[in-house]
């Protein structure tokens, strides 16, 4: 009977979070001059979808974006849980540096935006996808740096200190034990890092050029001095949608079960 | 070689506190030291000190020699028994005992052979698949004990690694210990909180009290020859009985005198140690396993006890009684365990005097007379 | 190297018109044209992190009013009179609001107009037609209900049909900034206001100011649709398209949209387009310019574009095909005439049109206006206050 | 403790060995534009006049602090930002725990909830601003259905930024259940046993266990929401372009004006200061206060 | 009213393995159990299933008369001291100890008090502020153990509650324990792996082995009456010394035969139980303190036995030795702290019988015989 209150709550919120994706999906299916429409179903089409592909070129826009969001979170994890790693461990810097990582993030993007192309354009950078993976990594980092902090402060230190008088060196002993010790928030982190440069639409615009541009982007183009091509916006959402709800199976493995510790007493 | 050496070691912690203080201590190369302290006095950070895992405040701590202040842990190839055990909880019990070994290079072929033989040892062959979270308490701390054995470092730093284990298998791994140290001869650090390990494993016995070193020695020297009351009555269960009188010199002779009616005498032998301290108040310290319920030999001494109760440990029986009339003071007595008394009953013990100690009432420090022999 | 002409474009029609075209371009002169698409709101601040920078990557650009006055003043854009003069390009048939629309002056021409945006007014003919309604107005206010010749009478009527016709009398773009500032601007010079005298003197603040505004916030208040405020063309023109509007101040060029019977079929073939009540409306285009911080042979090219996408047969092509023209020739040209008979009306509007204030901060000024306008049509603030914050706006902007 | 003054120390040094890749990294592409920014928030540099020089100091500074809009979009984005962080967290927390406490449903409902966060700000606002569309949008269709009046939910004063704060939360709280969802995953189980059987009621291992277990996560999940909202840009962009008035113009959007529409990147830049100082200010605070609340 | 009863109760794992298996048991209200067994027979999932911490797979658990299969662990009213502790890590001693009480509505004052004289007691009053954090081990367990008994449930579930602490301390928390369990008269549960306390504490001792449950009996019936092998060797160290053989029974004498030069006969009042066994295999048990130096009661036996080693604990001796020529068995004695004797010297010892058990040597179950009265 508990349960049923629980899956009662978690139910009304899938509802609300779904009823606009899923209206967005009926709009992406209706052909653009009905897509206003107060009927559920007025008509079917994929003309706006086949428009996406064949006119905006968005099968480019969407690879890019895989590339761009999945390229910076393999380059930034890393780095950030290395950093996260010291700041949690070793106070590393202490609290200057923490807030100091966070706070590179905190001015709005459009302060950075010129800068960051002036150097970019200096690097030859512009418009290409490893300009743009960089400078996310980069955007990325100060986040990732301070969730992962968060999920290895709790670990217990003689953990590691374990691994460390078994012969591990401080790398060793983070990577076989504080990472794996840790995937819940790994995952979280990797998950984060992908959604804020998949969605990422400033830097995006400015530093890519027209093969290199992003979903983001393409999507903004939608909205014309014609108008609003809101079918084919929705039919943009609804693709840019599918990669994360391919990986949350794999994703929530981790963030679902976890790790029960048994190590320690 | 890995002789250990600790000089004027501190561990100050983030909140102010010394977990131990200016500690001195040699560990020979090869040597078993056994850590013996009340709960909190400093023997876990001792242990991590000398392991790395801790960081020095102040002093200097050398392991062969040679100055490790800011060695990492893996440089000093100590294998470590974690108090809490520090399994890794997501690796299986055969990953954990191995991690060690490959950490060191060790080929796959031997790891599995060693894992296998450890884990033969310490019975968890049918356990090794499983991860530390489906285990039992005592099986954790197996698998702790497993992960330092497999390994043969420079010393062996165990830090109460047989608490969880029941009598049977606690016997059978400190034999294990005594002869994995001797076919080794590694240095061993073992910390203990039981009577027999800390009696019968060490070569050594370090005695630990408030972040300090209070005495070490041979462990039947350090019984033998308690340096003070603390000591006396730590090294010990039942613990040694204290008994606070006055020593009077009369008629050429030396009385621990009780109280007006209750008194032992010296033996005679020992006179020339204590009659300094005739005329003055005095500990007595005797042993509950120094009263007998019959006076096998002729120079034991008769006392009166009250019997408050008997304790049947199967084994053997402790007495606990009252001593002394006006201010009666709870004394103990290891028994046969045949032996029975009703509660209130007065009951006639004799007390071999030879190896009863004074103590200093004010300082508490023994006073001092020729070593007796150990297994006194 | 072949030279590549890169251009960063708006995702449009007239856009795609041209785009179309290419190949042409390029068959004649071997110079190969790149259109990069986005949405106008992205335009800016791509384009002016590309033209701040040492070199630019978009070698050609396609220009706003809005922005005419801060690229020149920024000193982004090449001169083009020397390319017309060595080339003789012939600018006459020229509608001359175009051109001044993009800042020429005297001593330089930076911009050359591609396409117009001048605005006018789309209404319904079925309702004014409405024997109802025509006697319900006429009882109301004992005229005849007819195309509205001021800027009064437009508003009453709109107010009319919202009481009465169960539409919005005016589908009003009230989203503050661009769309509102435009509107209003239409109705500024429909009743005989203007920003500036003489290029430089600030006259929004007075009598005939008042009364455009006045109307604008009763409009806005009494005969817009619900959420006008928040409305921008995107919304207006779904709500004409649907039928719940009477009428709607927009570019002239909308009409085909509205007036298409496969995407508005309820109201295809009952509406028409006119000139702004009052008979001038707001005028806007898009110009071509040529960026300075490229090398000289992209500049020739990129004239040579320009030279060819602005001539007679190219844009009478583009015309046919919807394009929106600034040169005269195509208005009249017989071909078009025939396919599109509205264009007599349009050419009307593009030759009355007046102009929003052009000069570096444009663009922000329209962001001034814009908030005052919706403050005094959420309420927020008194017309008079809102024209004094206007004109006061702009005299700061000016002065800056 | 640490710092360069112990050098000699080891764990001083594995520390920084840890910590300086991405420390490098984040200087090499952010420390430049980082610098540039604060130098353009002192100068005279305009897009009309880009030069750097001369330094005008504080000048650009002043020129805000005097402007009321300033000041407006201060306390608006303010007001805005502690409101949608505060229910993005309520909401999040509470779908984070009731996630943790089913089993086999767990991974659809997960797939469900962290939808939002896939979709880019812009296309968020333009699908909520078809669905708000005031005279054609399902929603107000939907309300005169039920009977309830239709709203005008962005072109309203007083209605516009809360409808703008509803569809920032619907969307950031997807973060919020994923981080949180993630350290409940990581939560050690033993003390929740030991307040079973201390005779801890759900909500009270909630709020004696769970939050203060969660703290450091949930701290900084709402440390990273809150910058989030600070820079908020997209949202107001797309739906109200700051209006109606100036209802919605918060802090990055009054310094993008200022930036892009006005060419004064200098104002712009010390715009984007401010703010950097409002947010830095309210993160030292919270975990100040954090902090203060876990010792005693 | 807390009895509780276990019927058929098994706990069987994700993994499929049983942790316990058909367990039948029933505890009084107010009675003090103990449960001993090897590491890893399921002492700890007993306790957590009679918490509510574990689930029962199968059979019924019910307490105070009510089944509790379905109650939530707060609803059942116990307090437990885990075996790993599970405090809570973000608290400070303090409010470990008081959380309890708070959640059950206890005033303010009240909790100070109860705290304070709960930290007194387990001298933790000096770490009241501290979080577990930075406490040691022994300190953390004491916190445990403070957590548990400062409330007043129906009943309290120790899982070795003081195995991390030095041997004053357990005596002294041993002697708490019990005084609690006096003044308040609740049921309790007590696992242990030590000898002291499973013979002292309990009213009844219950052995497991294997997630089964073997004897439960008074301590010292259990102790003199082992029901087979394993509990002969299990309640006692060091262990029952268990010596195959073979019963003889010859000029109407029963003797246990060795080899064919050692034997020692059975106590004639024992013939009329063991004479059917006799002429085949059996397995001998003699505890080692029924292994004297010297022959104090004629009918003690003698033995010769060759010295293997000779532990000296301090206060007594233990021999390690070898008993018989061809298949040498390895036996232990406690002699005296004066004993001694050199290595492979052959020594002879005295032993008692009349404690003697015999063992079937198949089914490793005692031979059935009247039972001795306790503290024998
Ligand atoms: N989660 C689990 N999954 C599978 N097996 C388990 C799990 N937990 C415990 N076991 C097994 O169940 C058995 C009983 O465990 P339990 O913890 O009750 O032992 P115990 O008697 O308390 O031992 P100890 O004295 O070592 O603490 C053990 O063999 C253990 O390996
Ligand atoms: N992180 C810490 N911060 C402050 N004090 C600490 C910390 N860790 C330990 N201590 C204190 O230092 C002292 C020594 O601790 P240590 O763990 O060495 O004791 P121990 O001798 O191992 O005791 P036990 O037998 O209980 O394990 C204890 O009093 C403890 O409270
Ligand atoms: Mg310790
Ligand atoms: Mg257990």
């Amino acid at each position: 009977m508990r349960k049923f209150g629980l899956h009662f709550g978690l139910i009304l919120a899938c509802v609300i979070v779904l009823l606009p994706p899923l209206w967005a999906l009926r709009t992406s299916l209706v052909p653009e001059s009905m897509s206003y429409s107060t009927e559920i179903f007025p008509a079917f089409t994929l003309d706006n979808y086949r428009g996406l592909f064949a006119k905006n070129r968005f099968g480019t826009f969407y690879v890019n974006s895989l590339i761009v969001a999945l390229g910076s979170v393999i380059v930034a994890l890393p780095f950030a849980a290395c950093t996260g790693y010291a700041f949690a461990r070793f106070r590393t810097g202490g609290r200057f540096a923490r807030f100091a990582v966070l706070a590179t993030q905190m001015l709005p993007p459009v302060a950075l935006v010129l800068p960051a192309f002036a150097i970019l354009r200096g690097a030859g950078l512009t418009n290409s996808l490893p300009g743009l993976i960089l400078v996310y990594s980069a955007l990325n980092l100060p986040f990732l740096t301070w969730i992962l902090m968060g999920f290895f402060e709790g670990v217990p230190a003689d953990l590691e200190g374990a691994a460390m008088t078994d012969g591990a060196t401080a790398w060793g002993a983070f990577w076989r034990i504080v990472i794996p010790v840790s995937l819940p928030g790994l995952a979280a982190a990797g998950v984060l890092g992908f959604i804020l440069s998949w969605n990422e639409f400033l830097f995006a615009l400015v530093l890519s050029g027209p093969q290199t541009a992003t979903i983001p982007v393409s999507l903004a183009a939608l909205q014309t001095s014609n108008g609003v091509q809101i079918a084919k916006v929705s039919a943009g959402v609804v693709l840019a949608i599918l990669p994360l709800v391919i990986a949350s199976r794999f994703i929530q493995r981790f963030i679902i079960q976890g790790l029960t510790f048994g190590g320690v007493k | 070689m890995a002789s250990i050496e600790l000089e004027r070691v501190s561990r100050r912690f983030a909140n102010g506190t010394y977990g131990v203080r200016d500690i001195d201590l040699k560990i020979e190369d090869g040597e078993f030291v056994i850590f013996l302290g009340p709960s909190g006095c400093g023997k876990s950070t001792t242990l991590r000190m000398i392991a790395g895992l801790e960081s020095i405040s102040s002093g200097d701590l050398r392991i062969g020699g040679r100055s490790v202040n800011n060695v990492a842990p893996r440089d000093r190839n100590v294998a470590v028994v974690f108090q809490n055990y520090a399994l890794y909880p997501h690796m299986s019990v055969w990953h954990n005992m191995a991690f060690g070994l490959k950490m060191r290079g060790v080929g796959l072929e031997e790891i599995d052979q060693k894992v296998a033989k450890a884990a033969d040892l310490l019975g968890l062959n049918l356990l090794l698949q499983r991860k530390p979270g489906a285990l039992s308490g005592g099986q954790r701390q197996r698998v702790a004990l497993g992960r330092a054995i497999v390994r043969e470092p420079e010393a062996f730093l165990l830090d109460e690694p047989l608490s969880n284990l029941d009598a049977q298998l606690r016997a059978e791994m400190r034999l294990e210990l005594v002869k994995l140290h001797r076919r080794l001869g590694r240095t061993m650090v073992h910390v203990t909180h039981d009577q027999v390990e800390a009696m019968t494993m060490g070569d050594r016995i370090c005695i630990m009290r408030d972040g300090q070193m209070i005495q070490t020695g041979r462990p039947l020297d350090v019984y033998a020859n308690p340096a003070d009351i603390f000591v006396a009555r730590f090294l010990a269960t039942p613990p040694m009985n204290l008994i606070p009188a006055q020593l009077t010199h009369a008629d050429d002779k030396l009385v621990v005198q009780i109280d007006p009616t209750t008194h032992v005498g010296v033996p005679p032998k020992h006179y020339a140690p204590y009659v300094q301290k005739a005329g003055g108040p005095i500990t007595a310290g005797i042993r509950a396993e120094d009263i007998y319920e019959t006076q096998a030999r002729p120079e034991w001494q008769r006392i009166s006890v009250k019997v408050v109760a008997v304790e049947a440990l199967g084994a053997e029986n402790v007495l606990i009684g009252l001593l002394g009339r006006d201010k009666p003071i709870e004394i103990q007595a290891r028994l046969g365990r045949h032996f029975f008394a009703p509660v209130d009953s007065i009951v006639d013990l004799y007390v071999d005097t030879e190896p009863m100690h004074l103590f200093d009432t004010e300082t508490g420090k023994a006073v001092a007379r020729p070593p007796l022999p150990a297994g006194r | 190297d072949d030279i590549v002409l890169r251009a960063l474009m708006e995702d449009v029609p007239e856009t795609q018109i041209i785009e179309a075209m290419l190949p042409d371009f390029e068959k004649e002169t071997g110079i190969k044209v790149e259109f990069e698409k986005i949405g106008y709101g992205d335009m800016h601040d791509k384009l002016v992190s590309q033209l701040v920078s040492p070199q630019s990557y978009y070698n050609l650009l396609e220009v706003d009013f809005l922005w005419a006055g801060e690229f020149p003043a920024a000193g982004w854009l090449a001169d083009l009179k020397p390319f017309i003069a060595k080339s003789n390009y012939d600018l006459t048939p020229f509608i001359p609001s175009t051109l001044d629309l993009l800042g020429r002056t005297e001593e330089s021409l930076q911009i050359l107009p591609m396409y117009n945006y001048s605005m006018g007014l789309i209404y319904r003919k079925d309702l004014l037609a409405d024997p109802k309604l025509q006697e319900a107005f006429k009882k109301a206010s004992g005229r005849d209900l007819a195309v509205p010749t001021t800027l009064a009478e437009y508003v009453e009527i709109s107010k009319f049909m919202k009481a009465n016709a169960d539409v919005a009398g005016a589908a009003m773009q009230g989203q503050r900034g661009d769309p509102n500032s435009m509107e209003f601007s239409n109705y500024l010079f429909a009743s005989g206001g203007a920003y500036l005298a003489d290029g430089k003197k600030v006259v929004l603040d007075s009598p005939e100011g008042k009364v455009a505004l006045d109307l604008y916030v009763d409009n806005i208040k009494n005969g817009a649709q619900q959420g006008a405020l928040s409305a921008n063309l995107d919304d207006t023109l779904r709500l004409m398209c649907s039928g719940k509007a009477f009428s709607m101040v927009t570019y002239w060029w909308m009409l085909p949209q509205v007036d298409n019977a496969e995407k508005c079929p309820d109201v295809a073939g009952k509406v028409a387009l006119t000139t702004m009540p009052g008979g001038h409306g707001e005028s806007g285009g898009w110009g071509w310019g040529i960026p300075k911080n490229v090398s000289p042979e992209e500049q020739e090219a990129a004239w040579k574009f320009i030279q060819w996408v602005q001539s007679k047969d190219v844009s009478v092509a583009r015309a046919l095909q919807g394009h929106a023209p600034v040169r005269a020739d195509v208005y009249t040209d017989a071909k078009v005439l025939a396919k599109y008979p509205y264009y007599k009306e349009a050419q009307d509007i593009v030759a009355t049109g007046k102009s929003f204030p052009i000069f570096a901060y444009s663009a922000q000024y329209e962001d001034v206006l814009g908030t005052h306008l919706s403050q005094a049509g959420g309420g927020e603030a008194t017309p008079e206050d809102a024209l004094k914050g206007a004109a006061k706006g702009l005299e700061e902007l000016l002065a800056k | 403790m640490t710092g360069f003054m112990n050098w000699a120390h080891r764990e001083v040094r594995i520390g920084w060995a840890f910590a300086s890749p991405g420390l490098i990294l984040l200087a090499i592409v952010m420390g430049f534009p980082l610098l540039y920014a604060c130098l353009l928030s002192v100068s005279s540099y305009t897009l009309l006049k880009p030069a750097i020089l001369p330094i005008v100091g504080t000048d650009n500074f002043a020129t805000m602090m005097a402007s009321e809009r300033f000041w407006g979009a201060t306390w608006l984005t303010v007001k805005y930002s502690v409101v949608t962080v505060a229910c993005q967290f309520v909401i999040g927390l509470g779908i984070a725990l009731m996630l943790n406490r089913v089993v086999r449903t767990k991974p659809i409902y997960f797939a469900i909830l962290t939808i939002p966060m896939a979709m880019s700000p812009v296309s968020v606002a333009l699908i909520w601003r078809m669905l708000l569309q005031p005279n054609l949008g399902i929603v107000n269709h939907l309300m005169e259905t039920l009977g309830l009046p239709r709203l005008d939910w962005l072109g309203s004063a007083s209605l516009a930024l809360w409808t703008m704060a509803g569809i920032d939360i619907w969307q950031q709280m997807s973060f919020v259940v994923l981080i949180l969802a993630a350290g409940l995953a990581s939560l050690p189980r033993e003390p929740y046993e030991a307040a079973e059987v201390d005779g801890a009621r759900g909500w009270q291992q909630f709020w004696f266990i769970t939050l203060p277990m969660l703290r450091p996560v949930a701290a900084i999940a709402v440390i990273i929401q809150l910058i989030n909202e600070f820079r908020t840009y997209d949202l107001p962009y797309v739906l109200t372009k700051g209006g109606p008035g100036t209802s919605t113009e918060v802090l990055s959007f009054f310094a993008y004006r200022q930036a892009f529409l006005g060419l004064s990147i200098n104002e712009g830049a010390a715009a984007a200061f401010v703010l950097l100082v409002i947010v830095l200010a309210m993160t030292v605070v919270f975990f100040a206060l954090l902090e203060r609340q876990s010792k005693s």
